[in-house]
């Protein structure tokens, strides 16, 4: 077998909630122990509900934040110690696109600027930079005439495509992609996905792309992860996970996606409650409070992952 | 079929930069125009002072004290025959200069501090906040008081003083407008492209809180001016014969009871600056406003 | 909370810790003989070098400094040279004057300043919030000293309605309260005017409004109480200066508080009585603050979020 | 059957320093009694525009033109203290941001208390009963404690059960809700969805949704508006609006949903943006991103007009023919 | 005449003193500083020194006309022939208000008190410090024994509150407080103290001392007395004419001239003891040690200007170190003193080697004269005044602008050209701290270092009789303005202003006598 491009084991993050110098702090498990391989021309879904940690995973693999424990593979050598300098070389093979269109990109500064941003960081010889600017930002479907405009002059989906033709600038292997659509319209959704598609196939990017949406994780994904509080419930095959979910969360996630199509109903599992706070959470599998199957097991042991049916899975049901 | 959007005919397209594009909705603001404007004609009193005054505003008139306003002497003369026009004329550009300066040292402090307490963050961070907090503690012109105290009373080291006095509030404002731009996505957009700090300080951090740095630049010359002046008023600000107004009205304050026009004349003119001052802070903050910038659909 | 009130006082402490370092290192380099002052101009030489044995000043600095925060940490704040009494007692002297300068003076401040800033935010744009905005502008660019002497004039020597500086009696707090709350009221009105109209572009006020409640309800019940908050930490503020001592006005108007004391007592070099005034205003801010930040608690039900805030 | 609510040609203009700006063109819509509408469209189409303008809680810069009919009663030209009266008794609202529409210095109960007590008179023994009953109803566990809490201790979707309470806590004849899911994971969505469901049910009043989730609105709804750029361009019931989209835009729309696509590799898009209000093209405002567009759809706005029995259309493709056009979904 | 005195300073009274004196009422008078205490040997303020007579009384009285001491307190008193021993007998029945009476063991604790160091005393131990020991020979009778005779200290017992006999019993009770809790021989008992605001005073019900020169013997006619201290002389004159206080002390000149045409008040006038201002000149200053150039320093100041301008022509032109006023002084120094004559001036200059170069400003050697003018707020405009007036004679002078703790300790440290210095006092002995050698490092600011000048200081000091003394203090005169050591300006006077709702009032140096005072309404 192959090196995944990208290995993570035992990834945690704690944040630690201060709110005065004498206080003790309170703990935040954002990231509790998550292991992913990914392996280079996939697209990786990450889903999950609000919280669980789903950015905090994405940043953690850049180092933007310091993971707390855990190590991170890329091709094969170990990143989570290097020291900021070479770090810094790194990221030149991992990029990021954000979720947010109107905030990651610098209101006083021009699109020209914004884009060369990575090229000076980088040192890439000045004599580069005409030509890679004008291919990315036509590869991302705009024109160099857009180069010498602000930000605030484009909609929502073309800053979006700038925010994607800055990570491209560099040519990464690896793009870290946290709810690039999420923030727009379908229509214009449909737009940054199918980019998103081509742009994998031209310069044989590696995804990991990060979403609460369902659906569009499904379109995109050709492996997917569900995490739950921090931790990673369900990963497998796109097809297998949609097809037949396993793990009761995954069920009722997909569930509970209204379709649009008022003669598709189906059964729905409604979970109960609310997600437990992070800071507080429940003993044994985390989901066990909401969960319709609950057993004995689950209440006082939290599962460990294991293979099943081609897929990794935790849950006591599965045994 | 090509993902190509159609580009939105951008409204700015024809503007090449966004400054110079608000520059103009800057001068449609009435508060804007008329405080330019004004400020626009001290300024130029402050230029021109020294040629348009009739008399040497440090000739003391032996025969001529304290007379009221006249033909001869339009504002009259003060305790020892100098004429009050011609110095309030010079005046002007020394109270204006004083409070230029005096916040020219609390910008480029204030900012350093502030920009570095929030960019650096950690016990840096702790360390600079407590010291400002301590310095804050103190009413302002207590502080300034030690200061002159200790470096003796003179316009330079009011000037000090009350640069150094604002310097707490001014970078706590700093501090928390960069702390807001440090959490916005362009600066971990920057961060994770590998891009320095140095770098990011200055191409993110710093021009995305210049609107912030110029308003309350602006808001801070009209307290300069205060506060000089009233350094001046207990004798500790620019020292006589020096035509400060601040100075000027302390020693009309003498004369309140059968001088009136000594204290009157500094009295209003730093009033009137300061109003105006305060007018333009408030225009820019309108003009700057991030509500009128672009809607961000956060 | 007690943990946060805890972690506030260490705070507070350390701020205290580092002005009693402040002041100690000011009162060095401030230049002036303080002997001299103490026994004036007819003192022949001998006296003056045995006064200054008597008073410690010939000792190291670093010994000095110690043996003021010991003194410090015991309550004492070393005995003024100018009168020879506890520094203690003459700040507990002049405070009530202060105290009731203060609290006049920001009733009136917060009064005035919020009805004026809720009327302008009401009818915001129409002339009588230009009005309102005009003379609040004012109100910050008058010379605070220069605006007591106006009022001095005005209406003590040729209205005579009020006396001038006579003592600390209620009529002698009239004018100085009035200039001080007029003053300080334009901050609060522009405060509050902001405020509120933020407040009431906020998504509950709409639900209020969809709800079908009147608007004074709608104003007051729902807008005003968020406003309130930043209004306390401003009014938390301008009390904190005010209780160490309102200078200026308390020169203009010859008020016997801690203001006019802290200028006479740089102006004669009592070193003591500087010390003790500098930290008596930090302890003031400092109490004043941890109290301002213990009533948020009352006002706004978020305060875990607000304290951290404040504490971050 | 009756109507509760009828809107006709309401046209709602906002006044900026220099322009004023058409959000709302000519929106004319009805709800009977009981029925569930839904309003679709992009952001920045004026959907809560038009239900801001039924309540009457726009700004001073905004003015509404058209006639809003409620049970008889015309809005536009009531007074003040009547529409008050009117609001959260007999027309309930709930809005997108669950996090910021409660008072966050009020407790829960204080301000159902406060709606019930104004509307119903209700004394404060009275209301406390009556607001721990609501907030029951609508999926709230441990009523009694939570009717002491304030809005910050509450989560998301517990925030949008009280909005609902709140909405409801006068059995009022039509509840708007503008995007009440948008903010919410799934799995609070599908719970908020389960409980607008049942409310509607036990106290059959009129609902007007408005989402951009064509999803909810399959669950939820009777029938559907589609609105872009500030006009009406496609009404339907909401199984034939589905199924056979009339309008391209639509079509689009549905066909841009990543579940339509299932098993394309690339999904189906619409080219471009939605122009903002001022920058609203001559002629059909869809036009310039329309696969269908011909000549005279940039020069003249077409009517909105019956399609068929079911169907009525904005478009320019069914001036002529009656016939079904050929859209493919 | 002995005295030399060129205007006798004789008490001012309000001159409207008709009618008859009414019991009871308040006098409210403002003065511009708080004293720091009432203990009278622990402080040197003025504002102290005048509240504390109100308190207590003097051993011996001045005749106001004919400047002869005259007993007091004491009922009598003797000098031996060499001028050592000086034996003091007490009136009978004098109580202190605590009801202690006054003895001559009381009298002894007192200056005991003071010359003990322990006790701080500030002012009073200075003046007392030519006792060798002091002596109570019985309750009525007391001895002082000096180490040499003093002139000083004689005139310092009639007209200085500081040598005031104070209680044992109060200070034993009062201890550290007593400084608060004041206890004296006078028509006035102390009640209160505002701190900053003011002090109250209630009369001496059983009061019978007065000076000779009363009408009334018994008790005070006002009931009380508040003192207000108002530091601001602005707000001092608008008290005074919003009716908030009764009488303004120590008025400016320039606020005076009203009250002089206005027959709602009365103007106490008074010509200061000693110099309103003058300038000393550092003798470590290179171009200072030149007498020429003193000298043109001295005429190129216009006084009489400089009376007009700051005074409004209210005091006048100062010739020499001492004010005509006082013991001492010598009235043909008007023809000796230097006149303003800005030529002669530039001639002397010239004649010293400083030639005007082109800016107007003269030079020697290519250095331009520069001094620095160590100033005080308080003498914004005068100074203001000499830099434009040396201007004129190409001086150039930077003013240097200090609070007066400060300008004292530089002048010490001798940093400076030229400082200005005033001071108040009525034995002309005094002015031997500005000049004698061994104050080098203290008062002695110019660093005068004269054998001459330090053997005539001396003696003076020492002298008892008067026209012996009277020659040595011309002779003085004589050689400082021969040497030109410093510019004497101008000598003030003080004006007191009193609502004529208070009758009576009389003021003399430094004091207020009530004794004759009553209270209209
Ligand atoms: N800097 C931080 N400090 C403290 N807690 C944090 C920080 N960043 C994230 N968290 C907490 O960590 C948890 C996971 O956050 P994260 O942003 O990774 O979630 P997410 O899955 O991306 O959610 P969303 O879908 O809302 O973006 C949350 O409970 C969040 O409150
Ligand atoms: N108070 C206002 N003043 C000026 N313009 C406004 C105002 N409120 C809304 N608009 C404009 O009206 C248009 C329609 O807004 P509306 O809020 O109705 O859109 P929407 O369809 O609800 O969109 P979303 O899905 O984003 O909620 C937008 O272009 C918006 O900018
Ligand atoms: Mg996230
Ligand atoms: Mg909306």
């Amino acid at each position: 077998m192959t090196t995944p491009i990208l290995e993570i084991k035992g990834l945690k993050k704690r944040f630690a909630n201060k709110s005065g110098w004498l206080q003790k702090p309170t703990f935040v498990h954002a990231v509790n122990g998550i292991d992913l391989r990914v392996f280079e021309g996939e697209t990786v879904g990450i889903v999950g509900e609000s919280g669980c940690g789903k950015s905090t995973l994405g940043r953690c693999i850049l180092r933007l934040i310091e993971p707390s424990e855990g190590t991170i593979l890329f091709e094969g050598k170990n990143i989570s110690k290097l020291d900021k300098k070479e770090m810094v070389r790194v990221r030149r093979h991992m990029q990021m696109v954000f979720q947010n269109p109107y905030d990651t990109l610098n209101p006083k500064q021009t699109i020209r600027n914004i884009l060369k941003e990575p090229l000076v960081a980088h040192r890439v010889p000045q004599e580069e930079h005409d030509s890679l600017l004008a291919e990315t930002i036509e590869a991302v479907g705009l024109t160099v005439r857009h180069l010498s405009r602000y930000p605030h002059e484009f909609s929502g989906g073309q800053r979006q495509r700038i925010g994607i033709a800055r990570a491209l600038m560099l040519r990464p292997k690896v793009i870290i992609a946290d709810e690039p659509v999420s923030a727009l319209d379908v229509s214009i959704q449909a737009q940054i996905l199918n980019l998103l598609q081509d742009l994998q196939e031209q310069y044989c990017l590696t995804y990991l792309f990060i979403s609460h949406d369902l659906s569009v994780v499904e379109h995109i994904s050709d492996k997917v992860a569900v995490l739950y509080l921090g931790e990673m419930v369900e990963f497998g095959e796109k097809e297998k996970l949609f097809g037949q979910p396993l793990h009761p969360y995954t069920q009722a996630l997909l569930s509970s996606v209204p379709i649009a199509d008022p003669d598709e109903q189906r059964e729905r599992i409604t979970l109960r409650g609310d997600l437990p706070s992070p800071s507080n959470p429940p003993d044994g599998c985390k989901f066990h409070p909401r969960c319709h199957a609950c057993l004995n097991i689950c209440r006082t042991e939290a599962p460990p992952m294991r293979e099943v049916e081609g897929r990794m899975i935790a849950c006591h049901l599965y045994r | 079929m090509s993902f190509t959007g159609k580009i939105v005919p951008a409204k700015a397209a024809s503007l090449r930069t966004p400054t110079f594009a608000r520059f103009g909705k800057l001068m449609a603001n009435r508060k804007a125009r008329i405080s330019l404007l004004f400020i626009g004609m001290i300024l130029l009193i402050g230029i021109v002072g020294p040629w348009i005054a009739p008399y040497d505003p440090a000739q003391a008139d032996y025969s001529a004290f304290l007379q009221e306003p006249s033909a001869e002497h339009l504002l009259g003369t003060d305790s020892i025959g100098r004429d009050m026009l011609s110095r309030m004329l010079y005046g002007t550009r020394v109270t204006l200069t004083v409070a230029v300066m005096s916040v020219g040292i609390t910008f480029v402090l204030g900012t350093a501090i502030g920009v570095t307490s929030a960019y650096v963050g950690g016990w840096i961070d702790n360390v600079l906040m407590r010291i400002m907090d301590m310095l804050l503690a103190l009413p302002g012109i207590i502080l300034a008081l030690a200061i002159v105290a200790v470096l003796g009373p003179s316009q330079t080291n009011a000037m000090i003083a009350v640069g150094i006095s604002s310097i707490p509030s001014f970078s706590r404002l700093v501090r928390g407008a960069a702390l807001s731009v440090k959490t916005s996505g362009y600066v971990e957009a920057s961060r994770s492209i590998g891009s320095s700090g140095r770098w990011i300080i200055l191409f993110q951090i710093i021009p995305n809180i210049m609107n912030v740095l110029i308003v309350y630049t602006t808001l801070f010359i009209g307290a300069a001016i205060l506060d000089t002046s009233a350094l001046g008023f207990i004798g500790l600000g620019a020292q006589p014969p020096t035509p400060e107004w601040g100075t000027m009205l302390n020693e009309g304050k003498e004369y309140l009871l059968d001088g009136w026009w000594l204290a009157t004349f500094p009295g209003l003119a730093i009033t009137i600056v300061v109003f105006l001052v305060n007018m333009l802070g408030d225009a820019l903050r309108d003009w700057f406003d991030p509500k009128a910038q672009t809607k961000s659909r956060a | 909370m007690t943990r946060y009130v805890m972690g506030r006082l260490a705070s507070g402490l350390l701020v205290l810790i580092g002005l009693s370092l402040f002041s100690f290192a000011l009162i060095h380099v401030i230049p002036g003989d303080p002997v001299r002052i103490i026994l004036g101009d007819k003192a022949p030489k001998e006296q003056i070098g045995e006064m200054r044995e008597r008073l410690g000043l010939n000792k190291p600095l670093v010994f000095q400094y110690v043996s003021y925060v010991s003194g410090l940490a015991r309550g004492e704040l070393g005995n003024s040279i100018k009168t020879g009494r506890p520094v203690l007692v003459e700040l507990t002297d002049r405070f009530p004057a202060t105290a009731k300068l203060a609290v006049t003076g920001m009733g009136i401040a917060v009064l005035l300043g919020i009805v004026t800033g809720i009327i302008a935010a009401k009818w915001k744009d129409t002339w009588i919030d230009h009005a309102i905005a005009s003379m609040a502008s004012l109100g910050l660019s008058l010379p605070s000293f220069w605006f007591g002497l106006l009022m001095i004039m005005v209406f003590a020597v040729h209205l005579q309605w009020f006396p001038v500086a006579g003592g600390t009696g209620l009529t002698d707090l009239i004018l100085p309260g009035l200039t001080l709350g007029l003053l300080a009221s334009t901050m609060i009105s522009r405060l509050t005017r902001s405020g509120m109209i933020e407040v009431l572009n906020h998504d509950y006020i709409r639900t209020a409004r969809a709800k079908g409640m009147s608007e004074p309800i709608v104003l007051y019940r729902h807008a005003f109480r968020n406003v309130m908050i930043p209004i306390v930490t401003i009014v938390g503020l301008q009390l904190a200066t005010l209780l160490g001592g309102a200078i200026i006005i308390e020169q203009v108007f010859n008020w016997p508080g801690i203001g006019t004391l802290a200028i006479d007592a740089i102006a004669s070099r009592d070193f003591p009585l500087i010390q003790g005034i500098i930290m008596f205003m930090g302890f003031v801010y400092v109490t004043v603050n941890i109290l301002v930040d213990l009533l948020y608690g009352l006002l706004d039900p978020r305060i875990e979020q607000h304290l951290e805030k404040a504490g971050g | 059957m009756e109507h509760v609510l009828d809107v006709t040609g309401l046209t709602t203009q906002f006044s900026q320093k220099s322009s004023t700006i058409t959000v709302v063109d000519g929106v004319t819509l009805s709800l009977k009694k009981g029925e569930a509408l839904g309003i679709v469209g992009e952001s920045g189409c004026g959907k809560s525009v038009t239900s801001l303008s039924i309540m009457r809680l726009l700004g001073s810069n905004a003015t509404t033109e058209g006639r809003i009919t409620f049970l008889g009663r015309e809005l536009l030209t009531l007074r003040e203290k009547e529409m008050q009266k009117l609001r959260g008794k007999e027309i309930a609202m709930i809005f997108q941001e669950p996090m910021t529409s409660l008072n966050p210095v009020l407790t829960i109960g204080k301000q159902i208390d406060e709606v019930l007590n104004k509307h119903e008179g209700l004394g404060k023994d009275e209301s406390k009963q009556r607001a721990i009953q609501l907030l029951t109803q609508v999926g709230i566990a441990r009523a009694d404690e939570i009717y002491h809490e304030y809005p910050h201790r509450l989560s998301g979707g517990m925030r949008q059960r009280v909005m609902i309470a709140l909405a409801i806590a006068c059995n009022p004849a039509l509840l708007i809700a503008d995007e009440p899911t948008t903010a919410l994971d799934v799995t609070i969505q599908a719970q908020i969805i389960d409980v607008l469901k049942r409310i509607r049910r036990e106290k059959d009043m009129a609902l007007m949704l408005i989402t951009h989730d064509l999803g909810v609105i399959a669950e939820l709804c009777d029938r559907v508006v589609v609105m872009y750029a500030g006009q009406i361009i496609e009404t339907a019931d909401v199984r034939t609006l589905l199924r056979v989209p009339r309008h391209p835009y639509t079509a689009g729309l549905i066909r841009s949903t990543p579940h339509k696509s299932k098993g394309l590799k690339r999904l189906y898009s619409i080219s471009g943006t939605v122009p903002p209000p001022d920058e609203y093209p001559t002629g059909c405002r869809f036009a310039p991103r329309c696969e269908h567009a011909m000549k005279i759809c940039f020069e003249k706005m077409p009517d909105l007009l019956p399609v068929d029995e079911r169907t009525i259309c904005r478009c320019w493709l069914y001036e002529q023919t009656m016939e079904r056009p050929v859209v493919n979904v | 005449a002995e005295t030399g005195q060129a205007e006798p300073a004789a008490p001012t009274a309000s001159k409207q003193a008709s009618g008859e004196p009414k019991e009871g009422g308040t006098i409210t008078m403002a003065m511009p500083s708080e004293p720091d205490t009432l203990d009278v040997q622990r402080t040197n303020m003025l504002s102290s020194d005048t509240i504390a007579m109100l308190l207590g009384d003097t051993l011996l009285s001045q005749d106001p006309d004919t400047h002869e001491m005259k007993p007091n307190l004491a009922e009598s008193y003797n000098i031996t022939e060499d001028g050592l021993t000086w034996t003091f007998t007490l009136r009978k029945g004098i109580t202190f208000h605590d009801g202690t009476p006054l003895t001559a063991k009381a009298l002894k604790a007192t200056y005991e008190r003071a010359l003990d160091p322990k006790t701080q005393a500030k002012d009073a131990r200075t003046r007392l410090q030519p006792l060798q020991s002091i002596e109570a020979l019985d309750d009525q009778t007391f001895v002082m024994h000096l180490k040499e005779p003093s002139a000083p200290l004689l005139l310092n017992l009639s007209n200085l509150s500081f040598l005031q006999p104070l209680s044992s019993a109060a200070i034993q009770k009062f201890g550290d407080q007593y400084g608060r809790n004041p206890v004296g021989v006078g028509p006035w008992k102390f009640e209160s103290w505002k701190p900053g605001e003011s002090i109250t005073l209630v009369r001496n019900e059983s009061y019978h001392s007065p000076s000779p020169y009363a009408k009334n013997k018994g008790p005070v006619h006002p009931e009380r007395l508040v003192i207000k201290f108002i530091k601001d002389n602005q707000t001092m004159m608008a008290a005074l004419e919003s009716g908030s206080i009764d009488i303004a002390t120590y008025v400016a000149p320039k606020d005076v001239k009203k009250y002089k045409k206005n027959d709602t008040y009365t103007v106490l006038e008074q010509m200061r003891s000693g110099l309103g201002l003058f300038v000393e000149m550092n003798l470590r200053s290179k171009p200072l040690q030149d007498v020429q150039v003193r000298k043109a320093l001295n005429m190129a100041i216009n006084k009489e200007a400089m009376v007009k301008a700051i005074l409004l022509g209210e005091g006048e032109v100062a010739d020499g170190p001492l004010s005509p006023n006082m013991f001492g002084y010598d009235p043909a120094i008007k023809q000796y003193t230097y006149h303003y004559d800005s030529e002669q001036a530039t001639q002397l200059l010239e004649a010293a080697g400083w030639k005007a170069n082109g800016q107007g400003i003269v030079e020697k050697d290519g250095q331009p004269l520069s001094l620095t003018l160590l100033s005080s707020e308080r003498w914004s405009q005068q100074s203001q005044l000499v830099q434009a007036m040396l201007k004129e004679i190409g001086i150039e002078v930077k003013i240097k602008n200090m609070d007066f703790g400060a300008l004292l300790d530089s002048a010490s440290k001798g940093e400076f050209d030229l400082v200005f210095m005033n001071y108040t006092e009525f034995d002309p002995d005094f002015i031997s701290i500005f000049l004698h050698s061994k104050e080098i490092g203290g008062m002695n600011h110019a660093a005068i270092d004269n054998k001459e000048l330090d053997g005539l200081l001396d003696k003076g000091r020492a002298t008892v009789g008067k026209a012996d003394r009277q020659k040595i203090y011309e002779a003085i005169q004589k050689l400082i303005v021969e040497q030109a050591y410093w510019i004497p300006l101008y000598i003030t006077k003080d004006f007191q202003v009193v609502s004529n709702r208070v009758q009576g009032t009389v003021y003399k140096d430094v004091y207020w006598n009530f004794q004759d005072s009553w209270v209209n309404g």
